[in-house]
């Protein structure tokens, strides 16, 4: 098995993508070339010890030939905070790659991406990888308003980009999942691939199972350890058991787990 | 290079620099982090007789300098953990110490004896969980009932016996002298500390369990005391965790009284913290004139 | 403007944020960095029969998020405190609240007379200091000992009774039950947690006083949980401390159980914690639609 | 009683002065037009709780015409070494002045100024003082070697500066306490000024008593509130009881406190 590792990453690049969302860039030369979409690595994210635990954060994108990997992510508290603060030539430690991605190698040719919010974050990656693969692409993105729509324009290059916002400044006006639904009405799919808020994620997993559409669900629960030792992530499985969501997950097939929340 | 090796109760360390129960798998999931041939030994994560499937999630929750965990000891329990998880810790080639978790005096017994002859090198009892209903902290901190238990399973086992002790208790020397009264081999020092948090948006408690144990570098205090006080008071040796991130940490603990130490939530902030602890520690040895680090044990009252 | 205010065992206080005893001094030495007169109420350092010069230095100690001290309550006596102090303290027109500390139940109720008719709102006793060597955490962790020291002093005096525990013991809510059925009006939960540091260089204990009491956000998850567990056990009011630092801080303690809060150590990383607090506890209100914060209280188990 | 107040100040200047000793100066017009020498301020040194208190650092220079105010300072642990990575435009939290200063109005015309190490940092405040006040100044700097000397060219613009290092890397090699003995031989002073390690202030209390000429002392304690509320931070004054450092101190006569440690 080939494990994740410690990596002190220099900053190649942050780039501000409107109020609270970044792009930050990182030389990390080994970790591109072993980590697959849907991944994630956990960022030390403080000097002192408060904050005191890691982040984990999606992979977004890679450049194998250039060993740059890079995290798209949005500032809620603390630790985001204080990454947005860091600028080319600061150093970052992240473990890494972690948990189980999407499962790229599962047969079909058109698939759906469904990304609300940051939640789109994994699916550039994942987008590149199925594109490659020689999947056609619809990509769904949703959000509160316009600003919350990210980075639209790179995800074009991989397909064709619907979006829906609350309020209407950009796309429909309405929720990501009336656009999946009637997605789902007017065309048909081999897979579907989300992350972003539980009801986000719950709306994917009702359609998944009522049209008979695989999907796979990237989940998101608070860790510690980000490697399956200390048991902290766990979301509910189908038969009752827990599931760490950093080691079985962060990717599971919509019909392995039990949302809550 | 000083000379760290430590002989707990007849468990030969290189160093003694261990993994704290329950958070760091069965080894396995770091293996590709760094060398854990490197660690003194390793403990289990807590291990009952039957299999358990834990507690409802959140069951984490950040705190200051901290974290607050309800895990509630979710494991495969102990047959299948000797038969499937045990031979591949015990590949590491260092010392495998099991930590049990009952829910009663018997069930303490039963696990300790299934351990005979498994290779594990010493068995912790765990009488201080915060996170379950039966067993855990009610078995812990009461001297009498904690002194039974400990005297069952001291009975049953061949096994050098570790008592680990929560620091949730009037008079946690008291308690550390009964054990020892008990046949215990060696202390741990301290599980987590009763804590809770609230979600001020959602009114309700954080953790899917309500309350959870606090660990990290915010309870080293009350830990160093822990240990500072415990070790004055009994001859038995003792392993000292809570909130050590560092080697100056974990020297804290060995100048308070304890021959070994434990990192637990450390590895949360740095999965390399145990390899560099045990270099600070040689760091500190080589840049102090000290030969063995068993000399220092215990050096802020001896 | 949400309504803050609370009526606490008869204190009436605007708004429900007071100063944590011995983090305060008498207001004055925060007089011009703020407007004093916009705290809750405010409570005074603990306070002995006889001057006490204090523990030797060092008396502080930083930790991970939070605070060690063993200032062991000097203070200049309480007649001294009457005549000098307090009539200044009197002056920032809030409920004074005397912090009261005695080494013997006579000695507590000997303070407590020397109170009536001065103008404070009540008395804080303080049996839960762990830096003195009599009275303090002494009388404070046995339900019985607790119980004697409360009930005479409420019989000793017209003052409402708030009694301050500590949360190091195995059990606070049979603490609690004990002081509530002895008279107390309201509780003060949490005091320090007993806790040690060591200077690994000079291999002797950073303070003066060996251990001292652990305070800051480092202790918050204890103290919400002690508050919340109490809460649930006695019907006297509670005031909830330990770590806040936040708005949403001092709301975990009110939904907790709480019906007031104290502010500590915060002071000491941001002087104007309090005024902030009292600001968020207000936007808060505003931003949630909630009219009286009182209604808040206890919410998360009510 | 002109109290001390809570400022929010900006960066106007971060200077690193060779390995771990930095300039800082900051908008500070309030306190510059208020702060004596020998007073104080508690800098916040972080973001989270960790470092939870507050640094107290001596006020170092003062421009009261641009209302800037400086700080001399070594960077020992995680507090100097968050302020040091402060840049010009920066923020600053800061409580002041505190504390009771050197005693500028005493009298006088002579005065010799003991500063060991990061010790001097009060020193020069106090050097324009009492050079503005008639004063005429010899100033003594002692360090391990030269890179432990702190701006004595600066120093050398309000008298004559003799400086001496454990090294001999500059000055006379040996400690600043032989250098003060023999100062102390040469010539008569009317009062000492100092501040340092306890071990140099020990010996310039020693001096004083022997001569009976009256010396300042800077002590440096711990401190939690830095306004005299928490009765953390004392020293032993002669009399047996507990003086606050930030409050009756820091600078004390040396007559007054009984040095420890
Ligand atoms: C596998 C995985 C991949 C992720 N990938 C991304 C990504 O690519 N981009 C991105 O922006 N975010 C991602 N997240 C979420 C991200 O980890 C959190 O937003 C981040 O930890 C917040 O840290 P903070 O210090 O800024 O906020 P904090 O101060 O820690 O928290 C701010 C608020 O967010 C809540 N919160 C924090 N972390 C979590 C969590 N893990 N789950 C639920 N609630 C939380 C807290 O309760 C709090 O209310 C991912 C999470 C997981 C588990
Ligand atoms: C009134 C006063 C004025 C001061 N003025 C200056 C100044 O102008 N320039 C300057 O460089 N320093 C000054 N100091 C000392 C300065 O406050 C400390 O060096 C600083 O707090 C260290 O913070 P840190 O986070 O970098 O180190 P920490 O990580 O907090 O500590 C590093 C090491 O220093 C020790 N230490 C930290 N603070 C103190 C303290 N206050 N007393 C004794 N030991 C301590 C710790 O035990 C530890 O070993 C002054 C102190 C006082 C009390
Ligand atoms: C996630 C987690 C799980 C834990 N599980 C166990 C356990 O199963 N058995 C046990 O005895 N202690 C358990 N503990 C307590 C630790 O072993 C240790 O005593 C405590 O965390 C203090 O050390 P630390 O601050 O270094 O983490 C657990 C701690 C954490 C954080
Ligand atoms: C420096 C210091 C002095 C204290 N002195 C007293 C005291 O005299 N009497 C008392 O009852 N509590 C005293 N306490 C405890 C506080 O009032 C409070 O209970 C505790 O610090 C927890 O709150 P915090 O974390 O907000 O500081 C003191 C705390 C500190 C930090
Ligand atoms: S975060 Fe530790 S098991 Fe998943
Ligand atoms: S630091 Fe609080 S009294 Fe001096």
């Amino acid at each position: 098995m080939n494990g994740p590792g410690e990596f002190i990453c220099r900053v190649s690049r942050q780039v501000s993508l409107g109020t609270n969302y970044y792009l930050i860039e990182l030389e990390a030369p080994v970790l591109a070339q072993t980590v697959s979409p849907g991944q994630f690595a956990m960022l030390c994210c403080g000097e002192g010890f408060d904050p005191f635990l890691r982040r984990p954060l999606s992979i977004h994108q890679v450049n194998k030939h250039l060993g740059l990997v890079s995290f798209l992510y949005k500032v809620r508290g603390k630790g985001m905070s204080w990454l947005s603060r860091r600028q080319s030539g600061d150093q970052v430690s992240l473990l890494g790659p972690l948990g189980r991605g999407f499962n790229c190698s599962k047969p079909g040719s058109k698939g759906l991406l469904v990304g609300a919010g940051v939640g789109v974050a994994p699916l550039l990656f994942l987008a590149s990888e199925l594109v490659d693969r020689g999947w056609e692409l619809f990509i769904l993105m949703g959000g509160r308003s316009e600003s919350g729509i990210l980075r639209p324009d790179t995800f074009m290059e991989y397909g064709e980009v619907k979006i829906a916002t609350e309020d209407g400044t950009s796309g429909i006006q309405g929720s990501i999942l009336e656009l999946l639904a009637d997605e789902l009405e007017k065309s048909s799919f081999d897979r579907l691939f989300s992350c972003g808020p539980v009801a986000v994620l719950k709306g994917v997993q009702g359609m998944s199972k009522e049209k008979g559409i695989p999907a796979e669900l990237s989940l998101d629960e608070w860790m510690a350890c980000g490697v399956g030792a200390c048991m902290g992530c766990v979301c509910q499985s189908a038969d009752g058991s827990y599931l760490r969501v950093c080691r079985e997950g962060p990717v599971f097939e919509a019909g392995e787990v039990v949302l809550s929340g | 290079m000083a000379d760290l090796a430590v002989n707990l109760a007849g468990i030969k360390m290189e160093n003694p620099v261990m993994s704290a129960s329950g958070t760091f798998g069965s080894g396995v999931e770091y293996d590709s982090v760094f060398d854990i041939g490197m660690m003194g030994a390793l403990v289990t994560t807590g291990l009952t007789l039957e299999s358990k499937v834990g507690n409802r999630p959140p069951r984490l929750c950040e705190t200051p300098a901290g974290l607050l965990n309800a895990v509630g000891l979710q494991n495969p329990g102990v047959d299948v953990f000797i038969k499937d998880v045990l031979p591949e810790m015990l590949d590491f080639g260092v010392p495998v110490i099991a930590n049990i978790a009952g829910s009663t005096k018997d069930e303490f017994v039963e696990i300790a004896e299934k351990f005979s002859g498994t290779g594990v090198a010493g068995l912790e009892i765990n009488i201080s969980c915060p996170n379950v209903k039966t067993g855990g902290m009610a078995l812990g901190t009461a001297p009498e009932v904690a002194a039974q238990v400990v005297g069952s399973v001291v009975e049953s086992t061949d096994l050098p016996v570790i008592v680990k002790l929560t620091p949730n208790v009037t008079n946690i020397v008291e308690l550390a002298r009964a054990v020892a009264a008990a046949g215990a081999d060696a202390l741990s020092l301290i599980n987590t500390l009763l804590g809770m948090v609230i979600d001020v948006e959602q009114r309700k408690p954080m953790l899917g369990n309500v309350v959870g144990g606090l660990s990290g570098p915010a309870i080293r205090p009350v830990a160093v005391r822990a240990v500072w006080q415990v070790a004055q008071a009994v001859k038995i040796p003792i392993i000292g965790m809570g909130g050590i991130c560092t080697g100056r940490d974990a020297l804290e603990f060995i100048l308070a009284g304890a021959s070994a130490v434990a990192v637990g939530s450390a590895f949360f902030n740095d999965p390399l913290a145990a390899v560099r602890i045990i270099k600070e520690l040689d760091e500190y040895c080589g840049e102090h004139g000290v030969d063995r680090l068993q000399d220092l044990v215990g050096a802020v009252w001896k």
